[in-house]
């Protein structure tokens, strides 16, 4: 009964206390913009700016996904090394949200209230960034270059004006591959094998609008679990013959496995996300002893799109400058496409930033990604879409089937959009750059 | 057909694991009346150092040894050092325990071996037999499956059955004071009872890793599926378990296959709370219990 | 009227029988003792009487009324109060609240007047509270009443756990074995207080201390292989050659 | 061969046994004698060793047994037979016989299985049925039965009458006064049924309260008011 | 010492209206003067906090463990997302916490009627299989619930009456944030007010009964299903209230923030406090918010990588976790207070005299 009487107190005190412990942690850094100045972003000083972004570098997405900010890092102290963007020294701040979309949520609050970065370039992830899409907005900060293929990075810039995308959403792949299939497969019955979230309903759209009356089964998977057995047996029980998978590479891993166990041998065609031949191949590389022949032959003959040039291809001369910031700038681990992935992305944002000019504003940031977008140069294959009405990235790309680890092109380099936009082969000579002397955009 | 007929052998190779992973709970449950919720992610610690050996360029079957090993040293060190202080006490005590450990092994692993997923190899062809032309989704590496958790099933009736060790055991399981009154060492009889158990669950571990992904939290549902296997066949009972496992296997690879892999927990919890509610001491009980 | 009447009580668990056909009946302001060696259904026959244990025939008569499936938690209502062998104090509840569960049935407020702390609910708290420190101040242990039970000696544990059962006012009060553990001392005070409570209730009684059976209860049933083997006085079951032959046997020889 | 000096023993607050002090002499039946409550059963636990002395001493053959741990016994010759509920139901009656002969170390033999069941005829004919299905009686032997596995030279008899007709319990004080005069054990028997008891005793000891109220040869106390007033309070 | 004790119990309401205030204020104070990403933090702190206040009613007060509050908590939280599904269409937001706690009361009744049922083991496996079955059922009705990405939770503009009060009364601008952890920790202070009645009053002591004795209990006349399902709802109930504040907070509800991991942490957060006190409930959550940061600093420093270090909070939870229950099985309140009564028990033997019963000022 006594302890009814005193349980308040401790209960004081411990609110005051955790409270009062808060406050102290809190200070040094409060107050410290509170103040009047100069009127400038967060993030931005006369000779740094600091973004930030939020990648699994934990769990299920992790495999090959965690590598794309060592690429990108790696090309922003290539960048530094050569005297910054306008004097500025680019601070690449990465925080690990293991793909869960409230962790990200989180560790976002963290970069914009703690860190407070002057934009998020290349965080990672459809569910992940949708969660914070909206919050960024709101409080100002560009969501820069996200590394999905979702339409929500660019189709509505009424309501997310600071949102861009990077890499060709899904439906224009979806649509890529569908016409490709009703030319060149017609008879086959196609089956998809599709993630559980806006990678698989973008996709599907696009695959319907050629081959809708080719489809016999639609599988999803929910990421995080690893059972695809359910899903791969339905679409053997359909006779599918011809497989389009939009999924992520882990779920490559497990599909060729579930499919090896039940003896399931269709023509795979894996979408760029999840056909990264060297990481599947060593995530099925232990599965030996005759099962599964290990290493990127993993995946021979099956077909997948490639919009930036990848690893193996080795005369490109964009590879060679990857291949050489990589020697000189780079952690552990050797170069690989996801870290090509992140240097290009990388290359984009510096674009950006020399394209903003020496005041460097948040506003002046986007207008410039807005007005120049379509005309730089890179080394994607088809250019951006950047423009006042889409924020959508990289326009296109080309089929190709994998032969020991290396994409043979099956068609040139495709350009549409989202919608009823037509498919053409790309005229504006985008896959024929070569980059800079020195590896830095505008210089 | 073909899918009906896959889906049954799924669930068949998977409800094997279930059993053994139910009978880890069962045999530490009867010894010392404590659920060990911390038998996934010792079971996934184990897994890991089978990995960390065969990494190191040694065979799948040192690996495999070397977890079965080390998952007997790890319950016996458990049971000793940290479960023994519980047992008997306030059973809340225990269950919040094991769940502290279960945080433990996760953390720890995580740390030392990295929250990521990693590929675990298979002893034997990961590719589906061959029966009249058509493949059936049974591989070698599931009669593997099957062929090592009847063989350690085996073994197990065969200690318990027919040596002192086991008679020993099982007395000590079934009344503490009587058997230390008959010269039964009964604290060494429950460190081996958790090393047993957990050297079982070791090997559910490895056989549910092979040919596939592990990570730090690759057993979590497991324990749910386990511990519903062990109570669909009544706590006490190793047959109860195996045959509940095999049960549960079948229905939840049933469930996921046609119905919607989402709901496999679902479908767990709900055959959980049927048994709970008609049938409380299991599918084996002979009666209610009864009060007082 | 009788207070409480036990009538062709059969228990069976499973293929022994704990009790069969047994009766008796305890008048107003009586004390009467069940005795019996051990594992003679003394207990069973308790735990029928306050609704642990269904009886697989026979019936339990309050005051002249049948009650049909008896559970525990209708002794309140039914004025009847049990005391436990074991005590079952609340370990973690202070003596006062120990005393105040006791008393809980007296109290009307629900489950709102507790989440809003409502003035009919503090009223009904202090009325519990008064009841209760009253019946410790007339045990003479309302000194511990903001105690816990474990760090208090064990014959003041048993004056809670009786308090316990007298806050209810019950006129019926079953006590299971409450000499048990006390010294020869403590349990003639036990005796001189069970005495005094029978100028406002009758007493059922479970206890092996037969000098303690002896001198309070006005009637004694004694049950041996759970049958009743014996009733009366005191005086009358001490004579009784049934009695001695269960208490001390049979020569084997 | 078993003597107690000055045993004091309870749990928590309560006293179960104050300052007792008996002998159990060799190849003697000694009774333990008293009421429910009186502190018997907890004299034979702390003798035992599943019960801990608060003080006093407990020797058996010159090894102080204080501070020896239960499963330690059988080893040294004391075998304690819990009361017929003390089967393990779970097993059958041979896996309990069984069990009995493993408490002295090593292996069981078969000849002590045979003289058992020589000794309890009907244990070997129902040695592969489980013990639950057995009767109060056969219980009662299968305990004893299992405690000679271990070839003892001391019984501690934790109320073998317990719930048994008077038939059943004369059979079986009859084997227990057989056992003495043939095998030369020794036997602490503790006891609510006296006068069955004190039949086959040679010597008797009356607690009550946790205290020794008598202690005299057997047929003394037979006799004497001592045991009805310890038992019936007068 | 009977009219003292008897004085000081009258008022509860009265108690805790006063604790309520000082702490209101306390909030006041801290929430302005701390940055929008400490008040973040505050925010998941006030959710920890309710949700684990909860638990302890159940768990420490009832003794019912629940590994499933994790799931409860959920299920406010989707409430309260597909209440405020944009801008315009909103739901007050007090309305959407009384909404978001009603529904988990439902499903809590449910629930807790299946749980009343069982004990120990049986009880936490049941719970830990519902932790994870729920997010399930999140994936399986996609176009309900979202799937995997989850619902928005957009949160309605702040009502100009209180930008305007909150600046009449601090001076300041309301922020997002801060707006979000002023509605999280009011809300975590009348639930407190309402357990902390609870506890107080009859129905906390029947709780309190049928956890230590259910024979006894059930003698006194409690109805022990009763007494448990009661406690189940209300814990329940807490739960969808911080399920809401964690919607605000998170602005997402998504299956991915209800995995095992938050309902062992909720445990831990009570273990870790003192099982029973509510004042180790808020400690707990206090624990868990601002550890981790603390735990990772220390990790990095002593030569971990940064995602080893970032893995080191969740171990330190268990250990400690682990250790409370073979050390100190009553938690740090607790430990706390009986290390309190010892010293009070010293200066009463060392006192010349004692006092006699009933006769104390």
């Amino acid at each position: 009964m006594t302890r009814h009487i005193r349980g308040g107190v401790p209960l004081l005190t411990a609110l005051a206390t955790t409270l009062a412990l808060t406050a102290c942690g809190a200070g040094g850094r409060d107050g410290s913009d509170g103040g009047g100045g100069a009127p400038a972003d967060p993030g931005v000083t006369d000779d740094t700016v600091t973004i930030g972004g939020s990648f699994p570098l934990t769990g299920v997405a992790a495999p090959g996904y965690s590598e794309i900010p060592t690429g990108a890092k790696a090309y922003f102290d290539h960048v530094n090394a050569q005297g910054g963007v306008h004097g500025r020294q680019i601070e690449y701040i990465v925080k690990d949200d293991g793909y869960n979309p409230t962790t990200t949520s989180t560790v976002t609050n963290e970069l914009v209230l703690k860190d407070e970065v002057f934009a998020t370039v290349g965080s990672l992830g459809t569910p992940t960034q949708a969660s914070v899409a909206d919050y960024l907005n709101d409080e100002g900060v560009p969501q820069l270059m996200v590394s999905s293929g979702s339409l929500q990075w660019g189709d509505d810039v009424d309501n997310r004006p600071l949102t861009f995308g990077w890499q060709p959403d899904y439906e224009s792949e979806g649509k890529i591959i569908g016409q490709w299939v009703a030319e060149n497969m017609p008879d086959a019955r196609v089956g998809l094998f599709l993630q559980d979230d806006d990678l698989g309903e973008d996709a599907e759209k696009g695959v319907r609008q050629y081959v809708d009356d080719q489809i016999v089964a639609v599988e999803r998977y929910t990421s995080g679990n690893t059972d695809v057995a359910p899903q791969i047996s339905g679409l053997q029980a359909k006779k599918a013959d011809l497989v389009l998978a939009f999924n992520t590479p882990s779920y490559t891993a497990l599909s060729q496995l579930v499919a090896l166990k039940t003896g399931y041998e269709p023509q795979w065609f894996y979408a760029n996300i999840g056909s990264d031949p060297a990481l599947v191949g060593s995530l099925l590389e232990r599965f030996s002893e005759g099962a599964v022949a290990g290493s990127s032959a993993a995946l021979d003959g099956v077909m997948t799109t490639e919009y930036i040039p990848g690893i193996d291809s080795t005369d490109d001369p964009w590879v060679q400058l990857w291949q050489q910031v990589w020697d000189e700038q780079g952690g552990d681990g050797e170069l690989t496409n996801y870290r090509i992935y992140g240097m290009s992305q990388a290359y984009a944002f510096v674009q950006a930033l020399e394209a903003a000019g020496e005041d460097l504003t948040r506003e002046g940031l986007v207008a410039a990604i807005e007005e120049g977008g379509t005309e730089w140069e890179g080394p994607q294959l088809a250019p951006f879409r950047y423009s006042a009405d889409s924020h959508m990235g990289i326009s296109g790309m080309r089929i190709v089937e994998l032969e020991g680890g290396v994409g043979e092109p099956l068609t040139e380099v495709l350009v549409t959009d989202i919608g009823d936009a037509e498919i053409t082969a790309d005229d504006s000579g985008q896959a024929d750059d070569s980059p800079p002397e020195n590896g830095v955009p505008g210089s | 057909m073909q899918q009906f007929l896959n889906t049954a052998l799924t669930g068949l190779t998977l409800g094997m694991v279930y059993a053994a992973f139910a009978l880890a709970l069962v045999l530490i449950w009867r010894s010392t009346r404590i659920v060990n919720f911390a038998q996934a992610p010792m079971a996934m610690t184990t897994t890991f150092v089978a990995l960390v050996v065969i990494d190191a360029g040694f065979s799948y079957w040192l690996g495999f040894v070397a977890a079965l090993l080390s998952g007997l040293v790890l319950g016996a060190v458990l049971e000793r050092v940290v479960v023994r202080p519980v047992e008997g006490k306030a059973e809340i005590n225990a269950v919040i325990l094991t769940l502290g450990l279960f945080i433990v092994l996760h953390g720890l692993a995580a740390v030392v071996f990295g929250n990521r997923y990693r590929s675990f190899p298979a002893p034997f062809g990961l590719e589906g037999l061959s029966v009249g032309g058509t493949t059936i989704a049974l591989n070698g590496f599931g009669i593997f499956t099957i062929v090592s958790v009847l063989l350690v099933m085996a073994l197990l009736v065969a200690l318990f059955r027919f040596t002192d060790v086991g008679l020993r055991m099982r007395a000590s399981a079934f009344n503490q004071e009587v058997a230390r009154l008959l010269g039964v060492k009964v604290g060494s009889m429950l460190t081996l009872g958790w090393a047993l158990a957990s050297l079982v669950g070791s090997l559910a571990g490895l056989l549910i890793a092979g040919g596939s992904l592990v990570h730090p939290s690759y057993m979590d549902s497991v324990v749910v599926f386990g511990f519903v296997a062990a109570v669909l066949g009544g706590l006490d009972s190793p047959l109860g378990a195996v045959v509940g496992g095999l049960v549960l296997g079948l229905s939840l690879s049933f469930v996921s296959g046609y119905v919607g892999s989402q709901l496999v927990a679902l479908a767990a919890l709900v055959i959980l709370m049927l048994v709970l509610t008609l049938r409380p001491g299991g599918l084996f009980a002979q009666a209610p219990e009864r009060r007082v | 009227m009788t207070e409480l009447e036990l009538s062709g009580i059969t228990v069976r668990f499973g293929g022994l029988t704990a009790l069969q056909d047994v009766g008796l009946a305890v008048g107003p302001h009586q004390v009467h003792g069940v005795i019996g060696p051990n594992g003679a259904g003394k207990t069973t026959l308790f735990n029928v009487a306050c609704g642990f244990v269904q009886p697989d025939s026979g019936h339990v008569v309050r005051r002249g009324e049948r009650v049909e499936r008896l559970r525990p938690r209708d002794l309140p209502g039914l004025g009847m109060a049990r005391t436990l062998q074991g005590l079952g104090l609340f370990d973690r509840m202070t003596v006062l609240d120990n005393v105040m569960v006791g008393a809980d049935h007296h109290a009307r407020s629900g489950f709102l007047g507790s989440l809003l702390a409502l003035p009919r609910a503090g009223a009904d708290e202090r009325a519990l509270r008064d009841r209760a420190l009253r019946v410790l101040d007339d045990l003479g242990v309302a000194s511990y009443a903001d105690r816990f039970p474990p760090s208090l000696p064990y014959p003041i544990r048993k004056r809670v756990a009786l308090a316990r059962a007298l806050v209810s006012e019950p006129d019926l009060l079953l006590l299971d074995e409450p000499a048990s553990g006390l010294s020869a001392g403590e349990m003639d005070e036990l005796g001189d207080l069970v005495r005094a409570l029978t100028a406002r209730m009758s007493v059922l009684l479970v206890e092996h201390h037969m000098d303690l059976v002896m001198r309070v209860c006005d009637e004694i049933t004694v049950l041996d292989f759970g049958k009743v083997i014996a009733h009366g006085t005191p005086d009358e079951v001490r004579n009784d050659p049934a009695v001695l032959a269960a208490y001390l046997g049979e020569d084997v020889h | 061969m078993l003597t107690l000096t000055s045993l004091c023993a309870g749990y928590g607050p309560i006293t179960a046994l104050e300052d007792v002090s008996l002998t159990a002499r060799r190849g003697e039946i000694t009774a333990v004698l008293g009421a429910n409550g009186a502190g018997k059963t907890t004299l034979l636990r702390t003798v035992s060793g599943l019960h801990r002395a608060r003080s006093g001493a407990i020797d058996f053959d010159g090894t102080r047994l204080e501070t020896v741990a239960a499963e330690r016994m059988p080893r040294l010759g004391l075998a304690h037979v819990p009361e017929g509920r003390g089967v393990i139901t779970e097993l059958t009656v041979e896996e309990n016989l069984r069990l009995g002969g493993l408490g002295r170390g090593g292996r069981v033999s078969s000849a002590d299985l045979s003289r058992v069941n020589d000794l309890f005829p009907v244990l070997g004919d129902r040695r592969a049925a489980l013990a639950s299905t057995l009767s109060g009686g056969e219980r009662q032997m299968l305990v004893i039965g299992r405690a000679l596995m271990a070839r003892p030279t001391m019984l501690l008899l934790d109320e073998p009458s317990l719930g048994l007709a008077p038939r059943i319990v004369a059979q079986i004080f009859g084997l227990v006064r057989t056992l003495v005069r043939e095998d030369g054990l020794s036997v602490l028997l503790v006891e609510q049924n006296a006068r069955s008891a004190l039949s086959v005793a040679d010597h008797g000891v009356v607690l009550n309260l946790g205290r020794v109220v008598a202690d005299a040869p057997a047929d003394e106390l037979a006799g004497d008011d001592q045991l009805r007033h310890a038992y019936l309070g007068f | 010492m009977r009219d003292r004790i008897a004085s000081l119990r009258q008022h509860v309401l009265a108690r805790h209206l006063l604790l309520a205030l000082v702490g209101l204020l306390v909030v006041v104070v801290v929430v302005e003067s701390v940055s929008d990403y400490r008040n973040t933090q505050l925010a998941s702190m006030a959710y920890l906090g309710i949700a684990a206040g909860g638990l302890t009613v159940l768990t420490g007060i009832n003794g019912q463990l629940s590994l499933g509050h994790g799931a409860l908590m959920a299920i406010g939280a989707y409430t309260s997302a597909l209440l405020l599904p944009d801008r315009d269409a909103s739901v007050p937001l007090t309305l959407v916490v009384l909404a978001a706690t009603a529904v988990t009361l439902v499903v809590g009744a449910v629930v807790g009627l299946a749980a009343a049922r069982l004990h120990g083991p049986y009880l936490a496996g049941a719970t830990l299989a519902l932790a994870v079955a729920v997010p399930g059922i999140a994936l399986y009705f996609k176009e309900t619930f979202g799937g995997e990405q989850g619902i928005r939770v957009v949160m309605p503009d702040i009502p100009v009456w209180v930008l305007d009060a909150v600046f009449f009364v601090t001076g300041q601008d309301l922020t997002r944030s801060r707006f979000t952890a002023y509605i999280g920790w009011l809300t975590l202070i009348v639930v407190f007010v309402l357990l902390a009645n609870l506890s107080a009053g009859r129905t906390g002591r029947r709780w309190r009964a049928v956890r230590d004795d259910e024979v006894s209990a059930e003698l006194a006349g409690i109805d022990l299903g009763r007494a448990r399902v009661s406690a189940f709802m209300v814990s329940a109930a807490a739960a969808g209230a911080a399920g809401a504040i964690l919607a605000f907070t998170v602005k997402l509800a998504a299956p991915s923030a209800f995995t095992l991991t938050l309902s062992l942490t909720l445990l831990a957060a009570i273990v870790l406090g003192g099982l029973g006190s509510l004042a180790g409930a808020l400690i707990g959550a206090a624990l868990l918010t601002f550890l981790p940061s603390v735990v990772t600093d220390a990790g990095r420093s002593a030569g971990l990588s940064d995602i080893q270090a970032a893995e080191l909070a969740p171990l330190v939870y268990g250990l400690v976790m682990v250790l409370v229950i073979l050390l100190a099985p009553t938690g740090i309140v607790g430990s706390l207070r009986s290390a309190a009564l010892r010293g009070r028990a010293r200066r009463r033997t060392t006192s010349p005299t004692t006092t006699p019963k009933g006769t104390a000022a």
